[in-house]
């Protein structure tokens, strides 16, 4: 009987751009469910850390997991269970938000898309506009619309860079729901709005110069049959 | 990764500690001096021993260097390519280094080449540039082995994406080689036969020993040069990263 | 066809001169930078001293 | 597969949506036919030895420069990593890029063959030329398409990139050239020059779908 697989692991993971270490032997563990707050300086590794657990950037050493897949030996199966929200918008400008979805559904292999698609469009406002091209679409949509394609395919784990960028207050009440609420759903958000950090994250993992200097406490002995 | 690939790639990385640790330590001690001699028979049997060539007069002991040169030039690009490889499997950076050194090499071999093709072809030929097969191959790879070089200094010396990119092109293009061959070949060709390969050897026997000793030295200067121009990027990659360092303690 | 004696040295002389000018090159460009390397790394020791001593947050090892 | 198909299908749509990519790779292309004309003098000599060696030079530069137009557009909006993401191999991205590159590249090869047999009153459009257009697109853009993915540091990756690709496609280049002459009637030289487009066509497809996830790590 398995108990308690943290959802998100990592080994020493190290990222290593010339002599500078940006991710240092960081080592930590999650517990499904919880929703933990990235926070740090500018510089302090949080964008490369989210990256190298999203299997974007590559590791220099270590390794890290979620959901039991480690990046190193099935990336494909790891990256099954994880919605990535980045800086950039990562939707497509000349396709409407419905194209959009539909392309990621197909990527996804989501199962009946078309009522999926329209659940979430319906749920980020973007319904009655569904069709129109994206780029007209004012920057807080675009968001809506990349934070739909983050949660399209239900995925058990979510790595969130700065969601709250751009959204006005419906926005974000929209990120609780979709996400930092969302008890299905294991959240690491690396985020600036430190005054909401204590109203949803139940854990802390803060960076300093590539270091981990606070981390929830790991999850505790791991019994597997 | 499958059971055999790991036990293959063991395998791969025993005989490179076994077999290649010790004649890369001794490079040093072992290669400079080989050079020296090699590179010494060679000038002494090009300009005394080989007999005069009736047809082509002294110029054709420019062969000596010209034939050696462009051969071995493959050699270095073979090594980029290699090393290239290595690089991308175990993603160690003194590959990269070792690739780019390679690399250099090979470059200034086929200009080494080309220009005594050029100074050999004119009074032979008239020309300086025939566009002749071989010449028109080694031509080729000169610039997609500068390419590689242009590729990786996109990247500074410790830019891991960068090296990555410079390593793919480097693979392609020494694959490419065969496919370079095939169609300058059939493309056009002016050179004379392969002299020295062909199967019954034109050559008399005193051309076919100082060429040999001309392969030789070529052979042992490259390598040479390989180390020291590999170690010399390595240096470079090693000071790029402790500037690095010392910025980030800086600013902080 | 036998005068062309000039072009025998003009290629030896540019094969000769090119290589040892590259070889002299690069044996300056290799002691140029192990002495950059020496000087850098003094001073990357230095400032891990002041770093040590300065404050306790732990820093990344340099490979 | 499916999802190769799936980026397929997008690049079309993007395509179609924003025409601009491969427009101006068209113009591109007629204009530098239009500048062969005038520079070799087209209209009066027999263009019949000079027309395959405009054309595969139009093709390349042309093909070269709207393969990585369309990769410098993923990359800048995220959405090359927002694929990246997804959990499928990187080869099936680039067998689906790839796909996508040929498709709106033959289409403005073929606009051009149109244009070239009206400019120069040549029957161009035959079976067999059309065969040698297609199996030598395949080979450059599957080059190209691996290739386009050279970091961008400013302006120098524009120039970079064909400098990069085409001393390695220089087998190519010969081969299609004289295939289409072949294919155009001029004398018949002994070497299979179809088969070795053929062969490069195969070697730059698995080549790039093989080392593709290599280039695309960060």
């Amino acid at each position: 009987m398995t108990t308690a697989v943290p959802a998100i692991a990592a080994f020493d993971l190290t990222k290593r751009y010339g002599g500078v270490a940006v991710v240092s032997n960081i080592s930590f563990s999650l517990r499904a469910g919880s929703k933990i707050a990235l926070l740090g300086h500018n510089g302090a590794g949080k964008s490369t850390l989210l990256g190298l657990l999203s299997t974007l950037i590559t590791r220099t050493s270590g390794d890290a997991s979620i959901a039991g897949h480690a990046i190193s030996t099935n990336p494909i199966e790891l990256r099954r269970n994880i919605g990535v929200l980045a800086h950039l918008p990562m939707v497509y400008e000349e396709l409407s938000p419905l194209e959009n979805l539909e392309f990621f559904a197909r990527l996804y292999e989501v199962p009946e898309a078309a009522t999926r698609i329209e659940e979430l469009l319906r749920a980020v406002g973007l319904w009655r506009r569904r069709r129109e091209p994206t780029s007209i679409l004012s920057r807080g949509y675009h968001q809506r619309l990349a934070l739909a394609r983050a949660v399209l395919h239900r995925p058990a784990v979510l790595l969130l860079d700065e969601p709250e960028t751009g959204l006005d207050p419906a926005g974000i009440a929209l990120l609780d729901q979709l996400a930092l609420d969302n008890p299905a759903v294991t959240v690491l958000a690396a985020t600036h709005l430190v005054d909401r950090v204590d109203r949803w994250a139940d854990g802390v993992l803060r960076l300093d110069r590539g270091c981990v200097v606070e981390a929830p406490d790991p999850v505790t002995a791991e019994v597997s049959s | 990764m499958s059971a055999l690939w790991q036990v293959l790639v063991a395998i791969f990385w025993w005989v490179i500690h076994t077999l290649l640790e010790p004649i890369w330590n001794a490079r040093w001690v072992a290669l400079p001096p080989l050079t020296g001699v090699m590179m010494m028979a060679m000038i002494v049997g090009a300009v005394l021993v080989a007999p005069r060539e009736i047809v082509e007069g002294e110029v054709q002991r420019l062969m000596y260097i010209h034939v050696p040169v462009a051969t071995i030039s493959y050699l270095a690009f073979f090594v980029t390519a290699v090393a290239s490889a290595i690089f991308l499997i175990g993603r160690d950076m003194r590959w990269d280094a070792i690739a780019r050194g390679a690399a250099t090499v090979g470059i200034m071999l086929t200009a080494f080449a080309l220009l005594t093709g050029a100074i050999w072809g004119k009074p032979t030929w008239g020309v300086y540039w025939s566009w002749d097969a071989r010449l028109t191959a080694t031509l080729v790879l000169f610039l997609i082995y500068s390419g590689y070089l242009l590729a990786r200094a996109v990247g500074g010396p410790n830019d891991e994406q960068a090296a990555r990119y410079a390593a793919v092109v480097g693979i392609i293009g020494y694959i490419d080689i065969p496919l370079i061959h095939f169609s300058v070949d059939w493309w056009r060709t002016l050179h004379p036969q392969r002299i020295i390969f062909a199967p019954k050897p034109a050559l008399p026997g005193e051309m076919l020993l100082v060429l040999l000793l001309g392969f030789l030295g070529i052979l042992f200067l490259t390598l040479w040069l390989i180390t020291l121009r590999g170690t010399t990027e390595y240096l470079v990659q090693r000071a790029d990263r402790v500037r690095a360092r010392l910025d980030q303690l800086e600013r902080a | 066809m036998d005068n062309n004696l000039e072009f025998l040295f003009a290629g030896f002389a540019v094969f000769w001169a090119g290589l040892f000018v590259y070889l002299v090159m690069l044996q300056m460009r290799l002691r140029e930078l192990q002495q950059e390397i020496e000087t850098l790394e003094e001073r990357l020791a230095e400032s891990e001293q002041t770093e040590q001593s300065g404050n306790s947050t732990p820093n990344s090892s340099s490979s | 597969m499916s999802s190769a198909l799936a980026v397929f299908r997008k690049d079309l749509q993007l395509a179609w949506r924003d025409r601009s990519g491969w427009l101006s790779a068209l113009a591109f292309a007629t204009i530098s036919v239009l500048v062969y004309s005038f520079a070799f003098d087209l209209a009066t000599a027999d263009i019949r030895p000079l027309l395959p060696g405009v054309l595969w030079t139009t093709f390349l530069f042309s093909g070269i420069f709207a393969t990585s137009q369309s990769f410098q557009r993923e990359s800048e909006t995220g959405t090359f990593d927002a694929m990246l993401v997804a959990p499928v191999s990187p080869s099936t991205i680039y067998v689906g890029k790839l796909i996508s590159n040929l498709i709106s590249l033959l289409i403005v090869e073929l606009a051009l063959l149109v244009l070239t047999t009206i400019l120069f009153d040549t029957p161009l459009l035959t079976g067999e030329l059309v065969l040698v257009v297609f199996v030598g697109t395949v080979g450059y853009v599957s080059l190209a398409t691996l290739l386009s993915t050279l970091g961008s540091r400013g302006s120098a990756r524009a120039v970079l990139l064909p400098v990069l690709a085409l001393p390695l496609l220089v087998p190519l280049l010969i081969a299609s050239v004289r295939a289409t002459g072949a294919a155009l009637g001029a004398p018949i030289d002994s070497a299979p020059w179809l088969l070795l487009l053929v062969i490069f066509a195969l070697w730059s497809t698995i080549g790039g779908a093989l080392l593709f996830p290599v280039v695309s790590e960060r």
